[in-house]
């Protein structure tokens, strides 16, 4: 073995310069953590993928209304249910316009000289259910976008509270929200309707209400575990108050679960809002969410599936990439992931 | 003696979000029949990515051999199919984790875990299985087995636990026996308790060990040679009175002379400066350089290689290149050096 | 253990005697009658009405009656289908509900554990993201297009199966399938979450050192680890199903409770609405303390004799 | 030890958990010691035995179930407005076992540091902020440049440190090391013990240093208290506790600790305890006894009489 | 006829023998499979308000009187027509002999006397009890408790000879004598039972075509077998009817697809238009009238709508025929007029009451827009926004769309606000009067136009809309009373009363009278639908395959 070495030249061992290592240098660059996360999620392609789907659907969103010349109210009976027909589409057979009718294939728009193009299709009103399928989008969105802040405004107090208090208030705490569960919300929400009209307002409240157990569960025991950490108890003996352990330790800690959750509730908030719908006490006419679509369009899907199945479609990608987004940022946050 | 495991040029990376961390940058060393070989070394300077790679344990998915063979029984593990490498596991090379606390399944009683093993590899029925597994527990000494054998692993304390894991791993009387950090997580009283079994076992059932631990204490209770890793390679290895009598690499000097012996009265412990290197860029040359007091010029550009001590003694370090100056090891060394060379001298004249 | 099982029903019994109670005076506030004519009665013949059915006493009274009777087993009659005990109407509606529930909760946690399994197993890989996919897509479809979809595919056009009606088995598999969508994606979901946790633990290391095979670690010592913190959502889902969905219950004409409930609520039938909390509130406080109780049986690790939940 | 001023008096302190229920842990059960001015008691004895809450009932981060801590003759576990709180919380601090569990890992090492300069109102400016950050952050050997960076990029020594230097913001005179080095890497101890040996010496603190390891504890303590559930059992000089251990518990700990030297380790015997090994009768007034001078051993009567006659004198 | 139906003729054929014991007549039996869409909410006369009990008393029992296939009364426990007193107040009804209950007992002018007794008795609690009041002496004074329920002036002179007394000659007499609530009931079998009466088939007893089977009390089945003890057993040709109830309409549709059931309930719109040309289809005129009903006061102050220019450009501003065949497309036709169609005719020509009555208010663009500046210039605003509401029932949503759309297109500067809440909030806030405009439907319970047309009092019950026209009090107190005895009159009378309601007053715009779709088997004939009482008789139904 030492044979190999015979040639080094003897300068060489000399000592080494002493500066030429700083002894804490960190070498990896700077990173805060929620880069950091960031870095995680983008490595997850899935979530990538969702994520800018999930754009797209927003930007449609906002923009799709406007795309077309109809303004998904205006009323054309003369010209209801037409299936979809969309340009270049069109000339390789699909999305003609043609549709079969007691098993007979017609196509309407030829039928009636329509030579505008509804891209979805038409509801039984005459609307266009393109403009309507966006405009329900939007609706959906908020109330996502509401269910989230109720979540987090809403659930994430009462666990906090609940769980850092702990001992007699969590006690307490926790059997109400056992009660709150217990009690059917649809009673709940008719009895809004005394105070109340129908419409977002009352799903806002109804929402509201109900919307934030879950979170609120969740958030209480991730507060168990965390409560008694280390970095807690060394803010305590600096002699922190409650307000700055809350909301300076505990939340930011929180943040990933609370996202998780987030993405997670979304679905099942869109789905109450269409709940919400059906039984009268949601939206109302002639506004329309994605849920509201869908309960209207399978009544006819037997002759009528794109009523159905567009805004469906279009739930489904909005809830696939929530989920998708909800487990990459799951495993971005999860502390035992990180390398 | 017998070599039974021979670990050649090792070489392993996990891909990681960061990049590839290259864990392990080719260890080699061998193991004897009946001997224990103890790895020593910081955190994260691999010893249980090496002992894991001998079972075949690594994580699936991000981590990769790149290079090197490791025989067992003249047979290469890192070659060997899934299928072999479950006969070989828990029967041939069996393991014992630092946790006592989260190595048990706590779902399982203590009597199946125990069991397991012994049904899969011995193709015992179940009571003989059983009879085996009251024997194990009686041998690692818990009282009272047939209790004991129905209870789950939250019912035992950790000392406990780690002596069913002890007779988990050696159910089959295995020819290897890895102990990664099998007593970091106990107390001293229960700590000595656990060696002094394993050793008073390993004597009856005449198995091989590689116990892995930062603890230069119990190494020096337990090892017959001993192996000190720092970033991903072996620096030095020898016998447990050649490496603690006589060491030769300054990683293993910081090491003897950080820890306080009972009568160290110094103002100021001896310190190792610095961090451990970042094995997602290992440092080119000797990774201990920058952490050396004694580094050369030479250490920042090139790697040293193994330099032989004593037949059984090795140091990859560039002091012990003949150019090289001499240096002063640290007060604490010299002394032990000092009363190295009496012993040996001492054993020479006894030998005679 | 006895001793905690009985501070849990007194809680049980506590949390029911407020639930009725609050749910009992949010009714008072629902608009209207509970009379289906109400539109043609006049004043007197309300007020008749109001007398035989003891609504014109204070409200008060009518609470201390209601609570009374309720400690008697009896929980009035129904306004809806006249002189139906809510008991008996409970009775014949909540069979086919449970059984349904039963049967959803089952096929689908037992597919849904399965895909779970897998995705983990397989984790990153393309089973791991079909089964994602398929799990979210559960989860994003609603039961009742799913049911009509089912209802009409495999009813109407192939004839495989009945196309609605509550007699034997065979009716009762489309509406289990629709059921049991939710309880698959959920469980699968939460599945493949808690099994790469417990694969990732000290003892399926151990457990492979043994020579187990990737099966056999999964199957003897991963999946029933995984599985006691799934046992926790499966309580209050199952009491979700069990009381059934209105949309699929009316789809496949089956005579269950969900959609009475709905109807009650909607027509002011108050001893149905209560009849019905109540029982719904029985059933979820009970399933949660069943689940307790399982949970120390299959987790070793919680001695139920603390009894305290954190 | 020339001139003793007691800083910290624990008379009979007793936490218990989880009061009534059946599961009560009598995890401090009546333990009284004294700290003086400048001094480092360590405290050790096996895993659960009520160290760390020993440590945390003191600085108040539990409720005492009896007992007193007086500090500078004052009850830490008394009524106190706020303000003499916050003077309290300056005065008494803490240092942590787990580096990576005591660094929150959504704050920047500045702010982690800078806590309690922010809770006192230490500073009248963020620049006078930002200069004791970097200035703690030299004091305990690192650079101005790790101030904007995260806990995770950290090794657990620069953590341990991190911890350290968030202590001493607020200028304590005492401070509670629960464990800080066990953690640690062999080669990362020295530096975090050297660290609190200087620390010492330039801020006259006192410190109640809590581990496992006894060559370490033996190595920076001036006196040293053994605990054996929930109990003080042996409190003695470090060195006179080594030279003569006369409770059997401390006899078997010390018996059991590993030293670095093979034959050393090649003679050893161990000594086991068993607590029925005192043959206590009901009658026998078990208590914390005098048996050299500061050398204080909790035993019987009888056992008194017998360790008297055991203890070699220097 | 579109070809969706062939595709399903295909299939009964290779299915008959598959599924035969569910299909008709493979042992000859003559058996009808049919869809409700409820359950039978009680089996109890007294206490039935709903179209599904009252379909069920429809086929298992009889009264003096029985709906013919054109809706005219025509006697049936009463034998031939009874004597009338010279001031029209006395009845005295023949029963017929042969007539038995299920069990066997006759059917005697007791069981009227006792059940009618019983239905007014307050302390039966009868929701339709209001049905004797005015009507037969006493009734009302017995309700309110001032009488005993004995003194009810029906009499059982002998066993088959019934007594009545009225109030006042009651020119629909006998529509109301084929009612629910005047059923027979045979008071031992009543008794018995007690409180368990009509809560389960095994509870009841029939004396009409079919006697009630295995109904549990609030299951989703049951059937129907023919009554062996009927008296006119020999012209019943079904021998059972099986009976499911199907919430959904397209599960109906479903179920008819896969014939497993030879009758659907009403189609929904969807399906309806759908079906509409389908050779199963059958469209059948409902009785019940739908019309916008305008609040003038709200909270005590005169609304915007108070105004008869608004009240009659809101009336002319929407398509109702459009609405009718593309909407709701349910076979429900446009209506010009308040009283439906079908309902009552001219005592004197045998005329219709609606064609009589004519074309009141109509769609017309031009003149809404005109009365809307008119109406508008008289508030001084050039704006109005107004609420609309209406219930959660099926389509009421679709319904809400068409008109904001319709009446805010042509009606400048209106803006309709849209509530659509669920049916007892509705009521309820229309009682309060707590609404702009509401979409609101009512249908007959007796056949004459009255049983409209007195809603609109002042202070009726279920005016609740401020309109109070002395006028018009006075036109309904005529027909009620002044001309009680002179169907002629009364008639003009409330034609006059319909012109004023609705041509000069406006207070409600007629939009349409309700009209349904259902599915039905070609085989199936002799099915008899009605605009009044139970929807439909199957006594004459025949399975002609
Ligand atoms: N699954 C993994 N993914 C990525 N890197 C890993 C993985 N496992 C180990 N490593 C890296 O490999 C290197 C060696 O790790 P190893 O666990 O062998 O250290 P060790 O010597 O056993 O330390 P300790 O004393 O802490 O147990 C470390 O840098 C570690 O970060
Ligand atoms: N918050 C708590 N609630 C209930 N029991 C507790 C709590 N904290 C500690 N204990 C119990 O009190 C006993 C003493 O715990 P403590 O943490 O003080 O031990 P320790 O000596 O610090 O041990 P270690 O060396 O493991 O840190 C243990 O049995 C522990 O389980
Ligand atoms: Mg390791
Ligand atoms: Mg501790």
């Amino acid at each position: 073995m030492t044979k190999s070495t015979e040639e080094i030249q003897k300068h060489r061992f000399e000592p080494a310069p002493k500066d030429s290592f700083d002894n804490e240098k960190i070498a990896k660059p700077q990173l805060s953590f929620a880069k950091d996360a960031w870095l995680r999620v983008r490595k997850n392609k899935g979530a990538i993928i969702s994520l800018v789907i999930l754009l797209i659907i927003v930007i449609m969103a906002i923009i799709g209304p406007h795309l077309t010349s109809h303004d998904g109210y205006e009323q054309d009976v003369s010209r209801s249910n037409l299936p979809p027909r969309i340009p270049v589409l069109e000339d390789w057979g699909i999305f003609d316009g043609s549709q079969e009718i007691g098993g007979v294939e017609t196509n309407k728009y030829k039928d009636m000289n329509i030579d505008e193009y509804y891209w979805f299709g038409t509801d039984s009103l005459g609307r266009d259910l393109f403009t309507r399928t966006w405009l329900g989008t939007r609706v959906s969105l908020y109330i996502a976008l509401l269910a989230a802040l109720i979540d987090m405004l809403i659930g994430v107090i009462y666990g906090l509270v609940s769980g850092f208090k702990g001992g007699r208030v969590d006690n307490v705490m926790q059997r109400i929200l056992e009660i709150m569960s217990g009690i059917p919300n649809l009673i709940v929400v008719i009895l809004m309707l005394l105070i109340l009209n129908p419409g977002i307002l009352s799903i806002t409240i109804a929402m509201v209400i109900t919307g934030w157990i879950g979170m609120a569960r969740v958030v209480r025991g991730q507060v168990l575990k965390l409560k008694n950490q280390e970095y807690i108890l060394a803010s305590r003996t600096l002699g922190a108050k409650n307000g700055r352990l809350l909301f300076k330790h505990l939340l930011p800690n929180l943040s990933g679960v609370i996202i998780i959750n987030t993405m997670f509730t979304i679905p099942s908030a869109i789905f109450f809002e269409a709940f919400l719908s059906f039984i009268g006490i949601g939206l109302q006419a002639p506004e329309a969410s994605l849920g509201t679509l869908i309960e209207d369009g399978y009544k006819t899907f037997q002759f009528l599936p794109h009523l159905m199945i567009i805004p469906c479609i279009v739930i489904s990608i909005i809830l696939i990439t929530c989920n998708l987004i909800g487990d990459g940022l799951r495993d971005a946050f999860d502390p035992k992931m990180r390398d | 003696m017998k070599k039974l495991l021979e670990v050649k040029d090792l070489n392993i990376s996990f891909h990681t979000f960061a990049g590839e961390v290259q864990a392990i940058r080719g260890v080699n060393f061998d193991l004897y029949e009946g001997e224990t070989l103890a790895i020593v070394g910081e955190s994260g300077s691999g010893k249980s990515v090496t002992t894991k790679s001998i079972m075949q344990l690594l994580p699936p998915g991000n981590s990769e051999i790149k290079a090197g063979e490791i025989l067992f029984n003249d047979k290469d593990i890192v070659k060997a199919s899934e299928k072999e490498m479950q006969k070989i596991r828990g029967k041939d090379i069996s393991m014992i984790f630092q946790d006592p606390m989260t190595s048990l399944n706590p779902t399982m009683t203590i009597g199946k875990q125990i069991m397991e093993p012994l049904l899969k590899h011995r193709k015992l029925s179940k009571a003989e299985a059983k009879e085996r597994a009251l024997k194990l527990l009686d041998l690692v000494g818990i009282p009272k087995p047939e209790i004991r054998i129905k209870q789950y692993p939250h019912q035992f304390s950790g000392g406990m636990r780690q002596r069913v894991v002890i007779a988990i791993a050696l159910a089959c009387t295995p020819k290897v026996l890895i102990a990664d950090e099998p007593t970091t997580a106990l107390d001293v009283t229960i700590q000595g308790q656990i060696l002094d079994l394993m050793k008073e076992l390993q004597k009856r059932i005449e198995t091989s060990i590689i116990f892995i631990t930062h603890d230069l204490g119990v190494v020096a209770n337990v090892a017959d040679r001993v192996a000190v890793m720092y970033g991903g390679k072996i620096v030095e290895i020898g016998t447990v009175d050649e490496i603690y009598y006589n060491p030769q690499h300054p990683y293993t000097w910081g090491l003897i002379s950080s820890m306080p012996s009972l009568d160290t009265t110094e103002e100021e412990l001896y310190v190792i400066p610095g961090t451990p290197p970042d094995l997602l860029n290992p440092p080119k040359g000797d990774a201990f350089a920058p952490r050396n007091p004694y580094a050369m010029k030479i250490d920042l550009e090139e790697e040293p290689p193994m330099f032989k001590v004593s037949d059984t003694h090795y140091a990859a370090t560039w002091l012990l290149h003949p150019d090289a100056p001499k240096v002063e090891p640290p007060l604490a060394v010299k002394e032990r050096m000092d009363k190295f060379q009496e012993k040996q001298a001492g054993s020479l004249n006894g030998g005679k | 253990m006895a001793k905690y099982i009985t501070k849990r029903i007194i809680y049980l019994v506590i949390t029911l005697f407020i639930i009725a109670s609050a749910t009992f005076f949010l009714m008072k506030f629902l608009p209207g009658t509970p009379f289906e004519n109400e539109e043609k009665l006049s004043i007197e013949q309300r007020e008749i009405l109001n007398e035989k059915y003891g609504l014109d006493r204070p409200i008060p009274v009518q609470y201390a009656n209601y609570m009374a009777n309720i400690v008697k087993g009896d929980l009035g009659v129904s306004f809806q289908f006249d002189n139906q005990p809510v008991t008996d109407l409970l009775k014949s509606r909540i069979g086919p509900s449970l059984q349904l529930g039963f049967q959803a909760m089952f096929i689908g946690t037992i597919i849904g554990i399965l895909l779970g399994v897998l995705a983990a197993m397989f984790q990153n890989t393309w089973i791991d993201y079909g089964s994602t996919f398929l799990a979210v897509l559960g989860k994003s479809i609603p039961s009742f297009v799913f049911a009509a979809v089912l209802q009409y595919f495999i009813g109407v056009k192939l004839e495989l199966l009945p196309v609605a009606s509550w007699n034997g088995f065979t009716s009762s598999i489309m509406p289990t399938i629709s059921l049991a969508i939710f309880p698959i994606a959920t469980a699968a979901r939460f599945m493949r979450t808690e099994l790469i946790e417990v694969l990732g633990s000290d003892y399926i290391t151990l457990a492979k050192a043994k020579g187990n095979s990737r099966m056999e670690v999964s199957f003897k010592h991963a999946i029933r680890n995984a599985l006691i913190p799934l046992i926790t959502v499966l309580g209050p889902m199952a009491v979700g199903l069990m009381t059934g969905s209105m949309v699929v219950e009316q789809i496949f004409a089956i005579p269950g409770i969900g959609e009475q409930f709905v109807k009650s609520i909607q027509t002011n039938d108050f001893p149905i609405i209560m009849g019905t909390t109540l029982f719904f509130a029985f059933l979820l406080t009970l399933i949660i303390l069943i689940i307790d109780i399982l949970y120390g049986i299959i987790d070793p690790r919680i001695r139920l004799a603390g009894g305290d939940k954190s | 030890m020339a001139e003793l001023e007691k800083l910290i008096e624990v008379k009979n302190l007793k936490q218990y958990f989880n009061v009534g229920k059946p599961k009560e842990v009598r995890a401090v059960d009546g333990i009284s010691f004294d700290i003086y001015k400048g001094e480092t008691l360590g405290l050790v004895g096996e895993s659960g035995c009520g160290k760390s809450t020993t440590g945390r009932s003191m600085i108040r981060l539990y409720n005492a179930t009896d007992g007193e801590v007086l500090y500078r003759g004052e009850n830490v576990h008394g009524k106190k407005s706020g303000s003499q709180l916050k003077s309290f919380n300056r005065k008494m601090q803490m240092i942590f076992q787990d580096p990576y569990a005591s660094l929150n890992p959504r704050m920047k090492v500045s702010d982690v540091i800078a806590e309690g300069i922010d809770i006192h109102g230490l500073a009248k400016s963020q620049k006078e902020r930002i200069e004791r950050v970097y200035s703690l952050l030299e004091t305990v050997g690192l650079n101005r440049e790790h101030a904007n960076r995260f806990p995770h990029e950290f090794s657990g020594g620069q953590r341990q440190r991190i911890g350290i230097a968030r202590a001493l913001a607020v200028e304590p005179e005492f401070i509670i090391a629960d464990e800080p080095i066990s953690a640690l890497d062999v080669s990362i101890q020295a530096q975090v013990v050297n660290l609190l040996k200087k620390l010492q010496k330039e801020k006259q603190l006192t410190y109640l240093f809590i581990a496992h390891d006894l060559s370490m504890v033996k190595y920076i303590s001036d006196r040293i208290g053994v605990m054996f559930f929930g109990k003080l059992v042996e409190l003695a000089p470090a060195e006179d506790l080594y030279r003569n251990p006369m409770h059997p518990y401390t006899q078997s700990l010390l018996s059991a600790i590993p030293i670095p030297d093979p034959d050393y380790e090649r003679s050893r015997t161990r000594k086991t305890y068993e607590p029925s090994m005192h043959h206590y009768k009901e009658d026998d007034d078990v208590k914390m006894r005098e048996i050299a001078p500061g050398h204080f051993v909790n035993c019987s009567e009888a056992e008194f009489k017998q360790y008297k006659t055991e203890y070699k004198p220097k | 006829g579109g070809g969706s139906d062939s595709s399903s003729s295909d299939k009964s054929g290779s299915n008959g023998d598959k599924k035969g014991s569910e299909n008709s007549n493979s042992s000859g039996k003559q058996v009808f499979n049919m869809v409700e869409t409820a359950e039978i909410p009680t089996g109890d006369p007294a206490q039935a308000t709903d179209a599904a009990s009252f379909i069920v008393f429809g086929q298992t029992m009889e009264g003096l009187y029985v709906l013919d296939k054109d809706d005219k009364p025509v006697p049936a426990i009463a034998d031939g027509e009874p004597e009338i007193s010279e001031d029209g107040t006395v009845y005295t009804f023949k029963l017929r002999e042969d007539a038995k209950w299920s069990n066997g007992d006759p059917v005697t002018a007791h069981d009227f006397v006792y059940s009618w007794q019983r239905a007014v008795d307050p302390d039966t609690a009868s929701q339709y009890a209001y049905m004797f009041s005015g009507i037969i002496k006493n009734a009302t004074e017995i309700m309110n408790g001032e009488k005993d329920p004995k003194e009810l002036s029906a009499e059982a002179v002998d066993d088959h000879t019934l007594k009545v007394t009225l109030e006042q000659p009651v020119e629909y007499l006998s529509s109301l004598l084929a009612f629910g609530t005047y059923l027979p009931l045979n008071e031992k079998f009543v008794e018995e039972k007690g409180d368990k009466f009509g809560t389960n088939s095994d509870n009841m007893l029939a004396n009409g075509p079919f006697v009630l089977t295995e109904w549990d009390g609030s299951g989703l089945t049951w059937k129907y077998v023919k009554n062996d003890n009927y008296y006119d057993k020999d012209n019943v040709s079904l021998d059972e009817v099986n009976v499911q109830v199907s919430k959904k309409p397209s599960t109906a549709v479903n179920l008819f697809e896969t014939d497993k059931v030879d009758r659907t309930a009403a189609l929904s719109a969807e399906y309806a238009r759908q079906y509409k040309n389908d050779e199963n289809a059958s469209t059948f005129e409902e009785g019940s009238s739908w019309y916008l009903k305008f609040n003038q006061e709200r909270n005590g102050k005169a609304t915007p709508l108070a105004n008869k220019n608004i009240r009659k450009a809101l009336a002319m501003a929407f398509d109702k025929k459009s609405f009718t065949e593309t909407v709701l497309a349910n076979g429900s036709i446009p209506s010009d007029g308040y009283v439906p169609r079908g309902l009552a005719n001219n005592p004197e020509t045998d005329q219709d009451f609606r064609e009589e009555s004519g074309d009141l208010i109509g769609y017309d663009v031009e003149k809404a827009k005109e009365y809307w500046q008119k109406g508008l210039k008289e508030l001084g605003v050039d704006k109005l926004k107004l609420d609309y509401l209406s219930d959660d029932t099926e389509n009421a949503k679709t319904t809400a769309e068409y008109f904001k759309n319709q009446l805010e297109t042509n009606l400048e500067g209106l803006t309709v606000e849209l509530t659509n809440v669920p049916f007892k909030v509705r009521l309820d806030t229309v009682t309060k009067q707590d609404y702009d405009i509401v979409m609101h439907g009512w249908g007959p319970d007796y056949l004459d136009p009255m049983t409209f047309l007195d809603l609109y009092v002042t202070d009726g019950g279920n005016n609740n809309t401020g309109y109070s026209s002395e006028k018009y009090d006075q036109l309904i107190n005529d027909a009620k009373v002044k001309y009680a005895d002179d169907p002629v009159k009364r008639w003009e009378a409330m034609l006059e009363a319909e012109k004023l309601l609705v041509q000069e007053d406006t207070v409600v715009a007629p939009i349409y009278q309700r009209g349904r779709i259902t599915l039905i088997k070609p085989y199936v004939k002799g099915l008899e639908e009605h605009l009044f009482g139970p929807d439909y008789s199957l006594k004459n139904v025949t399975i002609e395959k």
